[in-house]
């Protein structure tokens, strides 16, 4: 193998705004103890740390569940918005209209988003907001005790024996095929791999949608289910191996074309994908599709960037609007003067 | 179908005056065949000759080929309201027209296309045959345009038997045209062909006539959502996502066009602002939470089945303290209902809209120029309490045209309330979003991108604290919702009072909100004239109410909730605000059939009640 | 967090007595620890000693880590509702500790784990300490079961400390164990080692004990959404439409579990229903409206935030006159609120929900034998009225432990209403959808699938007449809505009537409803035995309410509204529908900070009002 | 071409059951003349006929819109709903449960769907309710004048000149992911082909998902909408041609395999897919998407049936449900006997 990554020099006490990790820190967790989302919640500190992202200018979104109550978990000085069951990403589109300057996490879980959310969903995956959209996925519903939800894979098992007989809906799929920019799979065990998608899907500009098998231990971690440690820990099967490297860590980067993609984010950073199955090319769709039905009919889980797409310009791009933050407009600008007024009103004379 | 219910028979001895500047105009036809055009026309030469009017439009739910309506009220004592009673029928549509003519009181005047052969139908009208298709044949040789030509046919008709300026249709015309000067030429050409045509050939026998008055000086006519638009646009509004529903969808579209017109940086050529049509409106209000939150000036704008849709996030935004403006201009009905039909039906359940114990700030327009003026109080106050506010408009303002004044350049400046800049952060050294520092139950907030250690705080729709904490402890709930209900009372005081006219001698109240006022204004003449029946009027411009409301009921022996819903829902909001010893007073007026109320309802309404006291 | 709210301190006069029959026990412990048996365990066998009792869990949003209390109140007298105070603490959890023991009340006791030293906070109490790890290794050698039995030790203490009889305390063991005989076992050996270490290492010096009584001969423990559910399936529910949400979530997933057990064609091994998890409230509303419309009997459950995303479906039954049944289990707060806290806030919103003129039937159980019987009673009244019904539980009700006698069969049969079969159609020759035949504002229908043409018939939510055709007209538009308040007016004498318990020489009244009940009981005998104030009682079942109301109220002199939210929202529909003249009798007593209601705050309540009178 | 179809007989004055196509008719339309919706609406019309389904046993629902409207003009002796906006699925899913023996028709529009309701939209699909679905797709909302709904195409104008900025939801791809076992797209002004989809969707058992392009004459029949009536002539690119055997039709169909796809429908009726196309498999979920997006890119809109799959349990089937219809079943069926209710209290006991 001919792909030479200098990895990132190891992490220092500081970051590149000269915070502590600490300060990404948030509440002390209310989750079960092993519970996947907490794994998540500590990936999203780092990546956010390692990135040098100023908290102040991060919002952290969700809806309701177990998964939901994350963002209190996490960058305890952003602000935070624990929105009403499945509806964040309209909050989110919302917030994002009002301060195009913030960067956006959203967490959400897979009842919250594939369930009663799968509309909103859907909408804002065709926008193409600029968003971290995490489904953190442990095919329950963990907050109301352990129901099936719909990324349930077709034949799993509840603890208390029932089969699911419907098929999942593959978010990632989804959003692929909706419109996202940046579609990943991946594990809440998967450290290594969950921290480069996350800091790739930080250095995106548009709707970055990750789907995070995140098992919960409460309801949902038995020999029948498919979203288990131990059913994740067997068939996980990575599409490549990624390397992030971020824009201000000054790296040469020497890479084999044939064997690494090379995706160049909207920030300078750079995404090099290691391939494992050496026809995949991510920034397809259609080989993207196709992936992911091959391997499910394996019953092989295939994690990794999916699909990634730079060019299409995001929701906010679309709008033509100004750069100035909305939510702080001077009324000058705000508000038109007399003249206006009167130029209305001489339509209606 | 009949626009005109239970008409009493004209008595006879009024048969030979001659009646000047007191009339409805009926236009009966198909939607989508264009004839707004020449009832624009028509409205608008009427109000330029000085006399009072409104145009109002009665149409299906339905894009084109269903039965429409369009009335216009010319009155010299200002009364636009609708009126039951058509005097003029211009009736277009073969659908309807026997049902249309059969509804007239005698005396009534039918300008009909011949071959309908109205004439027979009654012999206590005046018919003026019109042989349309004759007629518009020489002015527009374009088969195609025929259909839309016809109509300025009956505006030069109307011209002559009424005694319409023609110059001042002229000018209607042109100015409705604006730069499309061939086809203002073709339309003006059909009325003046209209005009010969009666001059010469329809001997004016009715007694309906229209003569220069000087009473609209200066007004322009509009419809209520684009007064509120504009209100939007002044009040610097800066995220707008909405959904389509009939009757609000045109709020939303004339806001954007004043927007892409008026709200574009001239620096940068960007707008200022951003207008979603969402995927619906949990989703619109969704946004508009968001942006809300994250320091925007945000709205959205509905019906009833939006509202119904919005409940949770509305309860949502009561909770967490977010101030977001909806505007629901209501339609008929529960459910689908008639949505093209106006209604005050959404009071009640607005009010307190969602689960839980919540209560909202409601807002009630009564004119265009209301429209306009509480657009703009709407974001202020929304902002001043960090909570819903709901202007509670209707099918009959929003949509119809109104004459009225110009609106004012707004006198006060933009305030956002209590809001922490990071310089304030500095200041303070502290930021507990949900304290009552003031004593006013209103707590200040940061916006997301503050830059300041303090500013972040954790928005929830579950329990919590002073600090935003996450808490299920007895005490911080209570503490909390005990606040937000301090937080409405301090409403009532900021929340636009209600407007008394209070009559010397007048044992009998009126109270009556919205759209319904112009019924009102026309009932309290017509009680005192015809029936020496004294009355004094509170128009509601607001739920919470203020002691206003409570004194004037005191003052009174008997009051009339006159409104437009079955169930009576102001006289509900009232009986749960009023002293108990003043809710005898209350008497009931309802008015619930999608048509918008006239005085005569009114008028029975309340003399039926008063003759038994 | 205390669970007890300003406690006023025992006067030491009191302190030598023995306390027989009548104390409140709380386990203070986390949640995930799985001492729900042991709980069970404790509670069980004090109702088989012919002791009144009541167990309530007062519990977080949370799956496993945080506090939970629960509390068993045992009385001779039958008082089952929430006592503020605690007289035995079990304090398990290190967490609350501190704060636990510091809000009993002078003279408790406190069973404690050793290390937690917690005898030093206070001297007014008795401190029993326990090694539990101790005392658990003995009984159970796999080391990872401990966390379970270290609980059925204390059942053990309290077993020895209280004089429980162990018989007993085997027998509930066993009970909830089942067929797992290993685990009771090993069990019932921590319960004796408990025991067994009380007798010989506490010496009890507190007052407490329980001693056999006869007063709960034959009775049953249960939860109300158990009893909702079992109610259901005999009431011959078929589909069933839900979406998980706290307090609902367990009579959705009771009912599961027992169609499955009892509703299996024993011909065909199939069901004889359908329960579908929607994908939201929406969804299973929808459904829910879907089947009944096709002649099911069909029903959702919810709670709060489940009621507003309902409001828009729910006001098409409405108006589209669909029989649904909606249990909705009231939790506290507006939007999320406190999924775990009980609460009556949602009775205002709910019984108008939806745009437009709406309003609706609402049952409210106050036990779980209402619970199981207005199940079945609300499907009665959805068919007879063919409209929507809810079913306003609570929390407290819904997911608390209750006595209760044997459920009796139904001894009804099930009464599907005005439904029109083809043979039916045959006989009468005509069908209109929404005609009124028999002058009670209830139409006739048809269910889709009626082999006849004439069967066939379109629903729609937008404005119709009584053949159920599409119209706009205003005739039609308010006939079918007066006919809509006939038919509600007619409900008001088929819905179950108040419950009226009259005191010769009462002035004051009380009206109450639901779970709030249990305190009013308790409350009635303090402020007789305390205080000297007779008080009359009038119990809501139903909205809309019938003249007994009316007529209570007028029989009073002042009537206090006993609720548990924070705006007296049954205290405002009272307030809407009574005589004008009674209103200012009405005075209102509030209880909402997530807690259950308990008899001295209505005590208080009405004590401070009656004595300004 | 060595396919044989002896095409059926043509139309009788009375259909297998004795009844004449009079009887399959609705009220009166009040949509536009031209309205693509009402083309439907006839052909739904022949369908039924042609199939000779007894109207009693039909149940028509919809949701709001022009296209919603449609029920009201088709089978006006059956059951018809037209419930809230964008929320017809859950109602035909409770309609079908309370009686399983119903044939139903869910007629939506593209608002309707891609919009408010795509979020039943997705759980429908997901279920494999029995139910032929079809979506009145004009790329506006009609009924409220002419705004953009989500399957306008990206590019698209209105015709105050607006142009739509954001993807199109394509929802035959949706339901194909989702697990719709029969999906097709037509066009309202292809008769034949839009015929023979009809009534194999009515052979069907399991969700028939149809999107039918409808041109709006009002509000997007101008140059520069892609929902146009001349758009579509020129675009319209048919998979295969179609032909429909039903059931009781006894006629012997020769074809050659090489060339012809017969898919064999749950009712014994068959459906031939000549192929132009030759590569294309109908039952083959990857090479529909595959399809739908290649034709895309190409500028064209691919219509035909792009997936059929006969072998997936329908929601019904699922559920374990009793032959009988459950919302007719004797109360000795649905009150369980008194031993029950005592067997019951005794675990309370
Ligand atoms: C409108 C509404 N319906 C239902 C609920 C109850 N509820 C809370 S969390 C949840 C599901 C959460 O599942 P998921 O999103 O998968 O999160 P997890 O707990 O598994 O992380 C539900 C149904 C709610 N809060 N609001
Ligand atoms: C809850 C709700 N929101 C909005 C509306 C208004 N509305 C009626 S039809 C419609 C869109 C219809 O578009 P589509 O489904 O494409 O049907 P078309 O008229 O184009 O056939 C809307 C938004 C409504 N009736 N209900
Ligand atoms: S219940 Fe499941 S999802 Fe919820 S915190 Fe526990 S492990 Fe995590
Ligand atoms: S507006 Fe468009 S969709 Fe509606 S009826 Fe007319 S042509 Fe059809
Ligand atoms: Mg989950
Ligand atoms: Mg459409």
């Amino acid at each position: 193998m001919s792909t030479t990554v200098v990895s990132p020099a190891p992490p220092k006490k500081t970051n590149r705004i000269g915070l502590e990790v600490v300060t990404y820190r948030g509440g002390k967790t209310t989750l079960c103890a092993g519970c996947g989302h907490n794994a998540i919640s500590e990936r999203i500190v780092e990546a956010f740390w390692e990135m040098g992202i100023t908290p102040s200018q991060v919002i952290k979104l969700s809806g309701i569940g177990c998964s939901s109550k994350a963002p209190a978990y996490f960058l305890g000085t952003s602000h935070g918005f624990n929105a009403v069951h499945g509806r964040m990403p309209s909050v989110a589109t919302g917030a994002m209209l009002a301060n195009q300057h913030l960067m956006a996490i959203g967490v959400s879980g897979d009842g919250d988003t594939a369930s009663i959310g799968i509309g909103q969903f859907v909408h804002l995956m065709r926008r193409n907001l600029p968003i971290v959209y995490i489904i953190e996925d442990n095919g329950v519903y963990g907050l109301t005790k352990g129901q099936f939800s719909a990324t349930a894979d077709f034949g799993s098992k509840l603890k208390s024996g029932v089969v699911n007989e419907l098929p999942a809906i593959d978010t990632c799929a989804l959003a692929i095929q909706l419109g996202a920019t940046f579609v990943a799979r991946s594990f809440s065990g998967d450290k290594r791999q969950l921290s480069a998608i996350l800091k790739a899907a930080i250095a995106h500009r548009g709707t970055a949608m990750l789907d995070v098998i995140s098992p919960c231990v409460t309801f949902n971690d038995h020999a029948g289910s498919t979203k288990s440690y131990s059913y994740m820990k067997d068939h996980e099967e990575p599409l490549h191996q990624i390397d992030f490297v971020p824009f201000f860590e000054n790296i040469e980067v020497d890479y084999d074309p044939g064997e690494t993609q090379n995706v160049r984010m909207h920030d300078g950073s750079q995404l090099l994908l290691r391939k494992i199955d050496s026809d995949y090319n991510a920034t397809d769709k259609l080989s993207a599709l196709k992936a992911i039905e091959t391997h499910k009919n394996k019953g092989e889980v295939l994690t990794g960037v999916l699909y990634v797409n730079t060019n299409d310009k995001d929701f906010i791009k679309l709008l033509n609007m100004t750069e100035d933050t909305l939510a702080t407009l001077p009324s000058d600008l705000t508000r038109p003067g007399p003249e206006a007024l009167e130029t209305i009103m001489e339509e209606f004379r | 179908m009949a626009t005109t219910e239970a008409v009493a028979a004209l008595s006879t001895s009024d048969a030979g005056k001659k009646v000047l500047n007191d009339m409805s105009i009926q236009v009966a036809t198909v939607n989508g065949s264009g004839s707004q055009t020449a009832n624009m026309v028509l409205l608008r030469s009427i109000l330029q000759m000085g006399i009072p009017v409104s145009g109002k439009n009665i149409f299906p739910s339905n894009i084109a080929g269903l039965p429409t309506w369009y009335t216009i009220r010319a009155n010299h004592s200002g009364y636009i309201a609708r009126k039951k009673e058509i005097d003029y029928l211009v009736a277009m549509n073969p659908e309807t027209a026997h049902e249309d003519v059969m509804n007239l009181p005698a005396g009534a005047a039918v300008v009909y296309d011949e071959p309908l052969g109205l004439k027979q139908l009654r012999n206590d009208l005046i018919f003026y045959p019109v042989p349309y298709d004759k007629l518009v044949a020489p002015v527009c040789p374009e088969a195609k345009l025929r259909k839309l030509v016809r109509n300025m046919l009956y505006v030069g008709i109307l011209a002559r038997l009424l005694e319409i300026e023609l110059p001042e249709i002229e000018k209607a015309l042109r100015k409705q045209f604006g730069k499309k000067v061939k086809a203002a030429d073709l339309n003006w050409n059909a009325v003046k062909a209209g005009f010969e045509f009666s001059d010469q050939n329809l001997a004016k026998t009715d007694r309906f006539y229209l003569k220069r008055l000087d009473k609209t000086k200066g007004k322009i006519l509009i419809d209520g959502n684009s007064a509120a638009a504009i209100g939007c646009m002044f009040a610097g509004v800066t995220v707008v996502a909405w959904y389509p529903i009939t009757p609000s969808s045109s709020l939303a579209e004339s806001l954007t066009e004043y927007m892409k017109e008026h709200r574009i940086d001239p620096k940068t050529g960007k707008a200022t602002f951003a207008i979603v049509q969402a995927e619906d409106e949990i989703a619109a209000i969704g946004m508009t939470v968001g942006a809300a939150w994250a320091g925007a000036r945000s709205m959205t704008a509905t019906a009833g089945p939006g509202i119904s849709l919005m409940a949770e996030f509305t309860g949502l935004a009561y909770y967490t303290e977010i101030p977001i403006v909806i505007f629901d201009v209501q339609r008929m009905g529960p459910s689908t209902g008639l949505p093209t039909r106006t209604c005050q039906g959404d009071m009640l359940s607005t009010a307190f809209l969602s689960h839980g114990d919540t209560a909202h700030i409601l807002l009630i327009p009564y004119s265009v120029e209301d429209c306009y003026a509480m657009a703009m109080e709407a974001f202020e106050l929304a902002e001043m309490f960090q909570t819903p506010v709901f202007v509670m408009s209707d099918l009959d303002l929003g949509m119809n045209n109104w004459m009225a004044d110009p609106f004012p350049y707004p006198t006060k400046p933009i305030n956002r309330g209590k809001v922490l800049s990071a310089k304030d952060l500095d200041r303070v050294g502290k930021f507990e979003r949900y304290r009552d520092v003031d004593g006013d139950g209103i707590p200040y907030r940061t916006i997301p991108g503050t830059n300041h250690p303090l500013a972040g705080y954790f928005t929830r729709g579950s329990g919590h604290n002073e600090k935003a904490g996450y808490s299920e402890k007895p005490e911080d709930y209570k503490n909390n919702v005990d606040r937000l209900k301090r937080k409405f009372d301090t409403a009532r005081k900021k929340v636009p009072p209600p407007v008394i006219e209070e009559v010397a001698g007048a044992e009998a109240g009126i109270i009556a909100y919205g759209s319904t006022h112009w019924a009102i204004v026309e009932s309290r003449d017509q009680l005192l004239n015809e029936k020496n029946i004294k009355t004094s009027y509170m128009r509601l411009r607001a739920f919470p109410f203020n002691d206003d409301v409570t004194n004037f009921v005191k003052r009174m022996k008997r009051v009339y909730v006159v409104e437009q819903n079955r169930d009576g829902q102001m006289f509900d909001l009232l009986r749960l605000d009023l002293p108990a010893g003043e809710i005898s007073k209350l008497r009931s007026v309802r008015h619930y059939t999608g048509f918008p109320i006239d005085a005569r309802t009114v008028t029975d309404g309340i003399y039926s009640q008063e003759s038994q006291k």
